[in-house]
């Protein structure tokens, strides 16, 4: 175990692997010498020569090329600055990437990992402050990671790249610097696994990423007033963890999903339908959603402070299943 | 290397192959055997004869809609391709991809590919492999004069360059994207001359000259298996037919579509080896005999193929 | 009212605009002398000289110049061939299209249509028969339009182009060729008002495009076996008419949502999500979704059949609320 | 058209401007005063004015996420735009863009974007949108060097071509995509040369030269005004900060940045006007002094502006 940084267990995860395994690479813009926009990527250019790759601005040529080199045996990492500019490259993952397998009858296989970053509460405003999952959600033949804690970030990283099919690897802007306890050496947090951040009998609050700790923060406040939330925090929406959350819910029988992204669409509604159809029995109230509204993310920090699900609002959703 | 009599034997071989492949593909779609959409590449036969005898089977393609032309002169085996086209279990994509979506990865066949243009990054990254292990192999990217105003075609052309990799892009201009003819869609004559804002080489050539192809390639190929970086090569040929079986392409000068069909690159080759002494028409007639029982034994084994098990809908979508 | 197949309502929906309105025009890549991939705009390019434009193979540009001409004034419907193909230009719709008027503090209007087809059932396989209606909905800034008859298919393209927003109007391949009754000239649609294509008391099938169809043919068995259904065809994902759907739950007490596209992620979990939270103690039974699978679309008929959703499978579900 | 002593000093008011306004928000960032990013356009002040010295108020422009200057130099309001900068209820956007997104639709200004490349194809429909009134309007576009690598760079150009629209491309090549340093990210030294991909005229101008930028835009307006298409201009330049603020840009080569510096554009300007009689040092201290009082009272304006109501996140979301 070793403190540090989530931008730090990324970078640890990272190194790990390409240690591990010769056939992994980075790509992307300004990864190299610049370190990453986010400093995530600081120094493996030079620990890993030949191996950390800046490119031009070129993300339809980023993801089609980490295809390519994928399908013809590599691993590429390869970065797309800020998931908002996902929508770029979107028929390279959505079309190539997460098909190729099933369209070539199971005779290729894509070990890739896009690694962006997420989120808002830095004044990036509308087109650098997106939460997309539930997109990629919505790809068969790939799968979806965000993690919310610095060790979550590195065993996550680590199964990302050692697994056979395109991974989309979420980062968090408002996680970066938090620090927590990481396993050191090989360490591999498995896809599809939610994990429990905090248990509780009452409510069960299902979240991911940069909410969770939003969630956390809430379920002290409620646990003041009696009230027992628990945390599931899905790390992967696919594979999703059906399981947990059933088992969760049929503890609690009780549900408030909670998520950055705009409402709409949103991957909540996906964890909703699930429980409603497999888990009906086993609610007693309605399901609850605390997200960002159907807007644009605005730029001032007045504005954007509206828009952002927090702390006070989940612990009003909450109560009003009580 | 001059070429030898034996290659260009093998090329000929390979062109009827291909032609009389699609044409029995026309006739099966006519017939209503086959389902979906069919791109056939009847008249463009040199283009992916002369580029891919540069190749070996650790050598990487991307290919196209307009693909099965490209994985017969790879390598790939017409049963299995007839097979796939009519959606069987035995076919190379256990009917899953269908004409769109054949591949043979072993072969280092990428893929046929729905997507106009969106092999260009794919072949880039292939490439990037070739030249990250070091082993001398190059990957070539096939797509059309339409594919060519893509920015896919921008972007991996640029990387390609910037990286100096192993690539070589293969234009096969007919002239056409669907209905929409190139003075249409491009404002430049050849499109060989976009090479020039990547800093690279590019060439233009007679399309339906098999030599002339594989002569151009080959220096491409060398250069890329060099060290030189990426080439672009611009084949001028011409689509016979409609753009899918369907389309009785009823926008196409008929003046033109003559003075293209007059081109025919099969017997254009046969002439060649005649002239030159290489074969009889005898021994071609032969050739084609040979292909056509081949083609026909593909179709057998397609019809007699059985259906994939529905449930088999549901795998193939994770490696595990 | 006049008979014609929906293609041809298409059609006469974009005339009897064009006629109405010189702003607006139609771009797209073989919308002109080929008619369009399927036909629909066949003829369109000589009765408005200078107003259908033949593209190149240029999605980004397409969409892209919309954009640029609809902030300027015009009125583009703006073909992109397949609605697979919008992963090329998802930048153009979701972080320009979508987002300009919120961005520029409400001073900018982006009257466009991004006309496009979905669906599979032709053989078309994973690239050319998807749905996506689901990321669309996630867009804030846009709407998205399914009409699954002839009347809706007029009426609905001309409220799009009437629309001050960027619509999505997404045709389906199936329907193309369906025949109905068309009101003559002029003929709007109101964006976001849900259909009851056929009235039932015992169970609420919510669905849109193809699907109504099928979900007409299942509800015609079901009657004969006593159980009343009620088909929703929501023709407008984003608005959503939620009072439509909870009247209707409130009868029925049962929810069935059907959809062609894949199921997670799919926009069912959105309207599951909306009926769990809003009408719970509506509900008697678990809300049930009829999808394909999570896959790509297949190309052998004998595996396409099996991925679309049937009416055998909407039966069955239906059947288990009972 | 020669260029008027009037014209040039209306040059140098615009050049100052925005170095004004761009060191006023360099500063205030420091200071912690504006959220989010700030891209600035110090030393790259002479493309902006020179190309929109072209253009009236029925033109359209697009412009980047480094967008202070053009907005500027197309008549923007620097008292809207600081309290854009400052997100507030009277900001350009009400507080909802801030810098990479403010706009200015009556003036023709299609807004700053966020994503690079983006406003390549919007400049061609505001083109196309020219055209279709035939009122001879035009669109400009300004975008970078890494922006040329963009797939909406070459379908942009492309489709303007074939359409003939009246549109100029400015690339404002200031040698760096963030730490990116062109010969590390294309593999041409012009980027003009791009043009002949298109079959459109290109050229490169010294683009810290106001006066060489005017005639080159004036050259490529009057072109598309005229019906002849579009252009492709490159204004070489030097971003003098980092990325944005925040970004110490280490990876510039000391040496060059020097060298840079020493080709400021306004002091260019300056000396040129005190050379030619047409102004004197004070005539434009001047000048220098209205227009720091102008921006100072921006920066009042903005900061005794009211934020937004919260309650107002929702509004703008659609037209009704
Ligand atoms: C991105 C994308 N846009 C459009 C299409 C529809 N489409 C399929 S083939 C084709 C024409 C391709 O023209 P070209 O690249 O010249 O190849 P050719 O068909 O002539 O071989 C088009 C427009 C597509 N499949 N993908
Ligand atoms: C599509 C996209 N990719 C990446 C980025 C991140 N990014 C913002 S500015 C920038 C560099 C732009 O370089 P250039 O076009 O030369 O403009 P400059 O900043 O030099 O003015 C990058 C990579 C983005 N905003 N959009
Ligand atoms: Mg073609
Ligand atoms: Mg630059």
């Amino acid at each position: 175990m070793k403190k540090m940084t989530y931008a730090e267990a990324i970078r640890d995860g990272l190194r790990v692997e390409m240690q591990r395994d010769p056939s992994v690479y980075l790509c992307g813009e300004d990864v190299g010498k610049f370190g990453g926009c986010f400093g995530v990527t600081a120094g493996l250019v030079d620990e890993f020569p030949g191996r950390v790759l800046d490119t031009p601005i070129t993300e339809t040529a980023i993801i089609g090329s980490a295809v390519g080199a994928a399908a013809a045996g590599l691993r590429p990492v390869a970065e797309i600055m800020f998931v908002d500019f996902t929508g770029v490259c979107m028929d390279e993952l959505f079309n190539q990437a997460s098909k190729m397998r099933y369209m070539f009858g199971g005779k290729a296989k894509v070990p890739m990992v896009l690694r962006t970053i997420c989120g808002g509460g830095l004044g990036a405003a509308a087109q650098h402050s997106q939460c997309m999952e539930a997109w990629f959600a919505h790809i068969p033949g790939i799968k979806t990671v965000l993690p919310a804690t610095p060790a979550d970030a590195k065993g996550l990283m680590a199964a990302a790249i050692r697994d056979d099919n395109p991974v989309v690897y979420i980062e968090h802007k408002q996680l970066l610097g938090l620090s927590g306890d990481v396993p050191a050496g090989e360490y591999l947090v498995p896809l599809g696994q939610a994990d429990i951040k905090r248990a509780g009998g009452d409510v069960t609050i299902v979240t991911w990423s940069w909410m969770v700790h939003r969630a956390l923060a809430a379920a002290e406040a409620l646990a003041r007033e009696g009230i027992a939330a628990e945390i599931i925090d899905l790390r992967s929406v696919v594979p999703l963890d059906k399981e947990t959350i059933l088992k969760s819910v049929a503890k609690t029988n009780k549900l408030v999903i909670v998520h950055e992204a705009v409402k709409t669409g949103g991957f909540g509604g996906e964890v909703a339908a699930v429980v409603a159809e497999e888990g009906f029995d086993l609610l007693d109230t309605p399901i609850k959603r605390v997200t960002a509204p159907d807007t644009p993310v605005p730029f001032s920090a007045v504005l954007e402070k509206a828009y952002l699900p927090s702390e006070g609002k989940i612990i009003q959703a909450v109560k009003e299943l009580f | 290397m001059a070429l030898t009599p034996k290659d260009l034997l093998a090329f000929y071989r390979t062109m009827v192959t291909i032609r009389t492949f699609e044409t029995k593909a026309a006739e099966l779609f006519a017939a209503g055997k086959l389902p979906g959409f069919v791109h056939l590449y009847i008249g463009e036969e040199a283009a992916a004869t002369g580029v891919c005898a540069n190749l070996t089977d650790a050598d990487y393609i991307t290919s196209t809609h307009r693909g099965h032309g490209h994985l017969i002169a790879k390598g790939g085996r017409v049963d299995l391709m007839m097979a796939e086209l009519y959606g069987k279990a035995t076919g190379y994509c256990k009917g899953k991809g269908g004409s769109m979506h054949i591949a043979d990865v072993d072969l280092g066949i990428l893929g046929a590919n729905g997507i106009v243009g969106a092999g260009q990054p794919i072949a880039v990254g292939a490439a990037f492999a070739c030249k990250y292990r070091g082993n001398g192999t190059v990957a070539v990217c096939f797509f059309g004069d339409g594919a060519a105003n893509r920015g896919t075609f921008h972007e991996a052309l640029n990387l390609a360059s910037i990286w100096k990799l192993p690539v070589v892009f293969i234009c096969e201009n007919n002239m056409y994207g669907i209905s929409n003819c190139q003075r249409d869609h491009m404002n430049i004559v050849d499109i060989a001359d976009r090479a020039a804002a990547y800093g690279i080489p590019g060439a233009t050539v007679d399309g339906n000259d098999v030599v002339a192809v594989y002569e151009a390639a080959a220096e491409a190929v060398r250069r890329a298996r060099g060290g030189d970086g990426p080439s672009l090569i611009e084949c001028k040929t011409w689509r016979w037919r409609g753009h899918f079986e369907g389309d009785p392409g009823a926008y196409k000068n008929p003046d033109e579509q003559k003075a293209w069909l007059a081109k025919d690159p099969i017997p254009r080759l046969a002439q060649k080896l005649i002239d030159l002494g290489h074969a009889t028409a005898a021994d071609l007639a032969a050739i084609d005999d040979e292909v056509k029982a081949q083609v026909a034994a593909a179709v057998d084994f397609a019809e007699q193929s059985p259906d994939p098990d529905p449930a088999d809908v549901l795998t193939d979508v994770y490696a595990s």
